[in-house]
């Protein structure tokens, strides 16, 4: 008793297996389910009636213009915004009443659209503060810096540097991120959700503001771990290249509701969805 | 980062002492901080003293607002709490030693109190409710404090026989708990907790979003830092001969806010260093010389032009305070005399 | 990881080392003993609030100090003993801040080694009351709270607050007896409280009765001063005992006449003085008035006290008009006057050797002795071992109905009742 | 059970300290929506008011020091914006803040200089009136008059006229304002210096019924509570707020004195400290939305 109470104060456990929990394989299954949201501003309604379904391991890109409710959608599922009605499943559980933070803890990470970055920090801590929810330290560990301390700072840095890795972002470690260029707070953005592991990704219009080169080499990050750890992607795009290219599924929003769903080739020809991109 | 050195594990590069510079310089401020004594006379050793109890006190409120980006204007009531605890144990008869870390402790608590608004609150509306808090304990300070003295009892003061309440123990006693204070300080600024704190402060939507309870960080940032602020009251109690809750009144709290903005929010150690150096012993030494030289009434608003004016003024074009003044100052050094 | 215990043992080394010779440096052997010079010169600190709280009185009072030090060093002190002897004073402005009274009062007296303080209020003198009998340094304050009078270096030159308030019980009692008293003060303000236990416990022998115990805050509006003054309305009080600062004894003599309360308000020293007269106005005038153990100037001069010429020169040398001569510039005045005559009727060897404690011995001499004379200003003061009470007497200052001040005694202590004590016991 | 008297006479003293509260904390509002943050200046200028008034009006009369003091704390808000709030435009609110608080210092060291801190009366004959119960002095009479007249004109500029509209406007969305062409920097000059002289009249009114001493300011900082109360962007909610104040302060006192002494006086930062915690965007305001 008396000793497991001094490790935790001092000196606490870390599995790394906790972190690194071996993923499903891809299925049918859905891991991720927004069921029937309705998010309201006042009087305007950014989202009505809207039922997605991810399933485990896809690339699904959420698509639309400007204004069809798709960040408010995914600020729903992260738990940013509390919807008038609807209820989000995650593997079975609801998650409607969890706080934004739980949801990452779960495996459900997200990048944004405008950097949301921790301007004043490096971009090492920048993804370091990422595995904020897997910190085995306490207050007094950290104040006088103790083995679980300095163990747990170790690991940390590991998995950040597993990200810069597949990131590309090794030359930028240092450099504080308000300095950094538009594409490169963007990948520092990923690295940010990537660390943490998850099973989900939500990304926010990863490629706005890209130049070409750039777009590229995100989606090609993007690809690689989708394949190697058998991620699961909700991406809202605005570019019907990138997401053609790419998505395994598409579903489409115009004014808040899903107008059309399904493989990228058949969405693309809907005449609905013509409409509203071209015609809207 | 200077040529020439190579880390080779992680914990080196994150250790406070990375360079030999470091350590030589560790060294070089802890060997002027151990002979003061000798160097100056007994007067000016009671001045470090009390530069070193506001010193923690800053250092704390840094934490609180420079880390965590969180307005406090309690922080000279946190510190008042502390004192008090100390001179209620002391009565008691507990060693002033025990004293200290139970003050700083009970100040903790206290300011985990304080820092449930927080929790609902950011900016301006937090600023507003501390402030509200630091007139509330004061008026419960007047209430259990009516004659508004408390003394230390020198008993308490004791350690194996040694006086600690002046004179060389006091120094060295200080000097100990301020060092520990620091290093703890800095560890906790380098921690995952310290960068949270920062995150916090520098996007708190994104971090909550990131995976960072917000609620939790900010909370314990207010507890840290009545923690410090309880330590620097413990320290008081035992510096001084008594206490009364005058010394902790609003305006100790807008001077603690200055310390931080002037010196540099953010940077615990070297912007509080100098935050204390400027506004509170500087003016100290500064006043003295002033007195003999003008009116007094000139240089009692004097203290109010300069101290609001080098807030508001670090505030609109150095942000970073005054460290940040001195590395732009030492780059240039480094520099000279080919500016680029 | 070798290296890093390397550099720690290195460091823990050179503290050993540093902190061995720091306490050897400083186990200095004592002075050496000087023969008596021609000349003297004693330090003297001086602690005032110029930008406080309690500015408003702070500024006279200290202009009183430092015009009375520079008027008695020009004019030449001497010890008991023939030796010339020069002040040289220290000011510091603390602005009623303990924590920065408290490293003035270290700065006066390890950098420059004063004797005496001329201290100012509640927040410096209670806090340094205990460690002034450590270091010997006799603190000449204006907190006249009883508790200081059993402290053995704190002095003041008129009676406690206690026995002032008693006074003016007696004197209620020899005017009117049987007469209602209502108290109002801040109920949670050390000086204020301070004299209430002994008004009580007096008013209780003279055969008054105290038919009211009011809070009144310090930091007082109209509505706050209504309030209390409606409290008392219909208790029918012949007397109102306000035991705060001006601002609020003002403010409830005006709420008195406006409430139609047919009553007079007596303050404390520091609830009445010159500025009553606009503060209160003509609707209150004939109802107020303040206990004061000092006369005040403008009436000290009409009586051509003999004093008043000694304080109005001194001001006119240091630079200060006729009109700053008020009652706070003369209770400063009277504050360093009274530490110049400690320091003329100390022997110069004593005073080299002793310092402070020095000072203390020849005030306290007064007890059996030659009383301190301020030539009519003051009742003369007597201080006695553990009874640092000047004297038992002080005015009541009416401000009559036609706006003038009008001088009421002097009136004693009531006989057979310790008001002093009455406070210190109730620890207060 | 407390005697009618002494309740008629708290109430209607709490009416009177009530709108002077609503006055200052009217000023923080004005702030508040055109900068979005805390002008922690306004209590030492309701400081400076005083004084300016003190000293002006013992020279040349109460009138000279009521338009003199209204022009010093119209000035003091022109400086305040060109100095802080200007340059301080995007950066987050803490920021004022922060350089509001520096003001508040350098403000206090000028009515220093000013004033020196004394304690005293503004040079008014006072006259008393009888209305039953009720006793009314030109003082309370006064005070009411100042401060509803500034009330009113504040609310009829902001409901009524042009340039109240257009201060709405920008408080809603300085972007947007700009855009429909509206002079954003020059009505946001306009509101710091309103904030002023809505400050000059409550601390007038202030000075009147607390005397002038050193801690006018004091009263200054419990109209905060005031102006959070309802919320910090409602006007109208604002007044509310500050009669609320007043009157909860004189009954508590009432109330609660015999237990804790001096409640009164503190009881706005019990009832601030309650607000923030329970409704932080206060009774009427509006929770702002943030995006990402």
């Amino acid at each position: 008793m008396q000793a497991a109470a001094l490790e935790w104060m001092f000196d606490g456990v870390w599995d790394r297996s906790e972190h690194y929990a071996k993923r499903p394989e891809r299925s049918e299954r859905p891991i991720l389910l927004a069921e029937n949201i309705t998010v309201k501003f006042g009087e305007i309604v950014a989202v009505d009636n809207v039922t997605v379904n991810v399933r485990q391991g896809e690339l699904l890109a959420i698509i639309g213009p400007n204004g069809a409710g798709k960040t408010s959608l995914l600020n729903v599922i992260s738990g940013f915004y509390k919807p008038v009605a609807g209820r989000v499943v995650f593997k079975g559980q609801d998650i409607s009443r969890m706080p934004p933070h739980k949801r990452v803890e779960l495996g459900i990470s997200r990048t944004f659209q405008h950097s949301q970055l921790f301007l004043g920090m490096t971009v090492l801590d920048n993804i370091i503060v990422g595995l904020f929810p897997w910190r085995r330290t306490n207050t007094l560990a950290a104040a006088f810096w103790l083995r679980s301390a300095r163990k747990w700072e170790e690991w940390a840095r590991e998995s950040v540097e597993h990200v810069i890795d597949l990131l590309e972002l090794h030359e930028y470690r240092y450099r504080v991120v308000g300095s950094l260029s538009p594409g490169l707070q963007k990948r520092v953005d990923l690295a940010r959700a990537l660390v943490q592991n998850p099973e989900v990704v939500l990304m926010d219009e990863p490629m706005a503001g890209l130049t070409r080169e750039e777009k590229e080499d995100l989606a090609r990050a993007i690809i690689e771990v989708h394949e190697t750890q058998g991620t699961t992607f909700v991406m809202v795009e605005h570019d019907l290249e990138v997401v053609t290219d790419i998505a395994d599924r598409i579903i489409v929003m115009d004014s808040g509701r899903v107008i059309a769903e399904g493989e990228p080739e058949e969405v693309v020809h809907n005449p609905r969805v013509i409409h509203a991109y071209v015609g809207g | 980062m200077p040529a020439g050195v190579f880390k080779e594990t992680y914990g080196e590069e994150i250790a406070i002492f990375r360079y030999p510079i470091h350590y030589a310089g560790a060294a070089l401020g802890l060997l002027f901080a151990l002979m003061l004594p000798i160097l100056v006379g007994p007067y000016y050793m009671l001045l470090a003293v009390s530069f070193l109890i506001f010193l923690v006190g800053t250092v704390g409120l840094n934490i609180t607002v420079g880390l965590a980006g969180l307005i406090s204007l309690a922080h000279a009531a946190l510190m008042g709490m502390g004192a008090y605890v100390t001179a209620f144990l002391a009565e008691k008869g507990v060693n002033i030693l025990v004293a200290i870390p139970v003050a700083g402790l009970s100040a903790a608590a206290l300011a985990f109190i304080l820092a449930l608004p927080s929790f609902r609150l950011k900016g301006y509306y937090l600023a507003m409710a501390s402030l509200a808090a630091q007139f509330i304990i004061e008026y419960i300070f007047a209430l259990i404090d009516p004659d508004q003295y408390v003394p230390i009892p020198d008993e308490a003061k004791y350690l194996g026989g040694i006086y600690l309440g002046r004179g060389l123990p006091l120094y060295y006693t200080t000097l100990a708990i301020t060092i520990v204070s620091i290093l703890t300080a800095v560890n906790l600024g380098r921690s995952i907790l310290g960068r949270a704190m920062k995150a916090v402060r520098d996007n708190d939507v994104a971090a909550e979003v990131v995976g960072i309870n917000v609620y939790y960080v900010k909370a314990i940032a207010f507890t840290i830092g009545g923690f410090y602020a309880g330590l620097a009251g413990g320290l008081y109690a035992l510096y001084s001969s008594g206490i009364g809750w005058e010394g902790f009144t609003l305006e100790g709290s807008i001077e603690y806010l200055g310390m931080v903005l002037i010196g540099g929010p953010g940077r615990i150690v070297w912007g509080s260093f100098l935050g204390v150096l400027l506004v509170r012993t500087g003016w100290t030494l500064l006043e003295s010389t002033l007195a003999d030289l003008i009116v007094s009434y000139v240089a009692a608003a004097l203290k109010y032009l300069i101290l609001g004016g080098m807030i508001a003024g670090f505030i609109i074009f150095e942000p970073e305070g005054l460290i940040a003044v001195l590395r732009r100052f030492k780059e240039y050094l480094r520099l000279w005399p080919y500016s680029y | 990881m070798a290296q890093n215990t390397k550099y720690i043992a290195l460091i823990v080394l050179v503290i050993v080392v540093v902190a061995a010779a720091a306490f050897m440096f400083f186990q200095k052997p004592g002075a050496g003993k000087e023969e008596a010079p021609e000349k003297l010169t004693v330090k003297i600190g001086v602690l005032t609030d110029e930008t406080g709280p309690t500015s408003d009185v702070g500024i006279s009072y200290a202009k009183g100090v430092l015009a009375a030090l520079k008027y008695f060093n020009e004019k030449g002190i001497t010890t008991k003993d023939g030796v010339k002897v020069e002040l040289s004073w220290v000011k510091r402005d603390y602005a009623y801040n303990p924590t920065k009274a408290e490293e003035f009062y270290k700065e006066f007296r390890d950098k420059y080694g004063v004797i005496a303080v001329l201290g100012w209020g509640t927040a410096d003198t209670e806090k340094l009351s205990d460690t002034i009998i450590n270091d010997k340094i006799v603190y000449i304050s204006a907190s006249y709270s009883a508790k200081l009078t059993a402290k053995p270096y704190n002095f003041f030159v008129p009676p406690d607050y206690s026995t002032q308030a008693c006074i003016a019980i007696s004197w209620i009692a020899s005017v009117k007896p049987g007469a209602k008293i209502a108290l109002l003060y801040d109920h949670k303000v050390a000086y204020s409280r301070s004299p209430i236990d002994a008004i009580k416990a007096a008013a209780q022998q003279l055969g008054l009765e105290v038919v009211a115990d009011v809070d009144l805050p310090l930091k007082a509006t109209e509505a706050d001063a209504e309030r209390a003054v409606l409290q008392i309305v219909d208790k029918n009080p012949d007397y109102v005992w306000c035991g705060n600062t001006i601002t609020s004894c003002s403010l409830a003599a005006k709420a008195m006449a406006k409430q139609g309360l047919n009553a007079i308000m007596i303050s404390n020293v520091w609830g009445f003085d010159e500025r009553s007269k606009d503060m209160i106005g003509p609707e209150g005038y004939g109802k107020a008035m303040g206990v004061s153990p000092f006369i005040y100037p403008a009436i000290a001069r009409q009586q051509n006290i003999p004093g008043i010429n000694l304080v109005l020169e001194a001001a006119r040398a240091a630079g200060y008009s006729d009109t700053d001569v008020n009652l706070r510039f003369l209770q400063g005045f009277l504050s360093a006057w009274l530490l110049v005559q400690a320091i003329e009727r100390v022997d110069s060897q004593a005073l080299m050797d002793k310092g402070g404690e020095a000072l203390k011995e020849v005030l306290e001499a007064s007890c059996q002795g030659q009383a301190f004379d301020f030539q009519g200003l003051v009742a003369p003061a007597r201080f006695c071992p553990g009874r640092h009470i000047a004297s038992e007497q002080a005015y009541l200052v009416l401000l009559n109905e036609n706006g003038e001040f009008e001088l009421k005694g002097p009136q004693s202590a009531p006989e057979g009742i310790d008001c002093a004590q009455i406070t210190i016991q109730a620890g207060g | 059970m407390v005697e009618a008297n002494i309740l008629v006479g708290a109430l209607f003293q709490g009416f009177v300290l009530g709108l002077i509260y609503a006055l200052i904390a009217l000023g923080f509002n004005i702030i508040y929506r055109v900068s979005k943050s805390i002008n922690f200046a306004h209590p030492a200028l309701i400081l400076l008011v005083g004084y300016v008034a003190l000293v002006v009006s013992r020279q040349n009369g109460i009138a000279a020091g009521l338009i003199i003091s209204l022009a010093v704390a119209a000035l003091a808000g022109l400086v305040l914006e060109k100095s802080l709030a200007k340059p301080l435009i995007g950066k987050p609110p803490v920021a004022l803040i922060g350089a509001t608080l520096g003001a508040f210092y350098v403000i206090r060291g000028v009515t220093f200089i000013v004033g020196r801190f004394e304690a005293a009366a503004l040079p008014l004959q006072s006259t008393y009136y009888s209305l039953g119960l009720l006793k009314v002095s030109t003082n309370d009479l006064v005070s009411m008059a100042v401060t509803g007249a500034g009330l009113l004109g504040l609310i009829l500029l902001h409901n009524k006229t042009r340039i109240g509209s257009a201060i709405r406007a920008v408080a809603e969305d300085a972007e947007g304002a700009a855009g429909y062409g509206l002079p954003v920097s020059r009505l946001m000059t306009l509101s710091w210096i309103l904030a002023g002289l809505t400050g000059a009249l409550g601390g007038l009114a202030l000075s009147l019924k607390a005397q002038v001493n050193p801690y006018l300011d004091f009263y200054a900082i419990k109209a905060f509570a005031a102006s959070i109360l309802a919320g910090l962007d409602s006007i109208g909610g604002v007044v509310l707020g500050g009669l609320a104040l007043g009157l909860v302060e004189q009954l508590a006192s009432i109330v609660l004195e015999p237990y804790l002494p001096g409640i009164g006086g503190h009881i706005a930062f019990f009832f601030l400290l309650l607000i923030l915690l329970v409704k932080p965007y206060g009774l009427f305001g509006t929770e702002r939305i943030e995006r990402i």
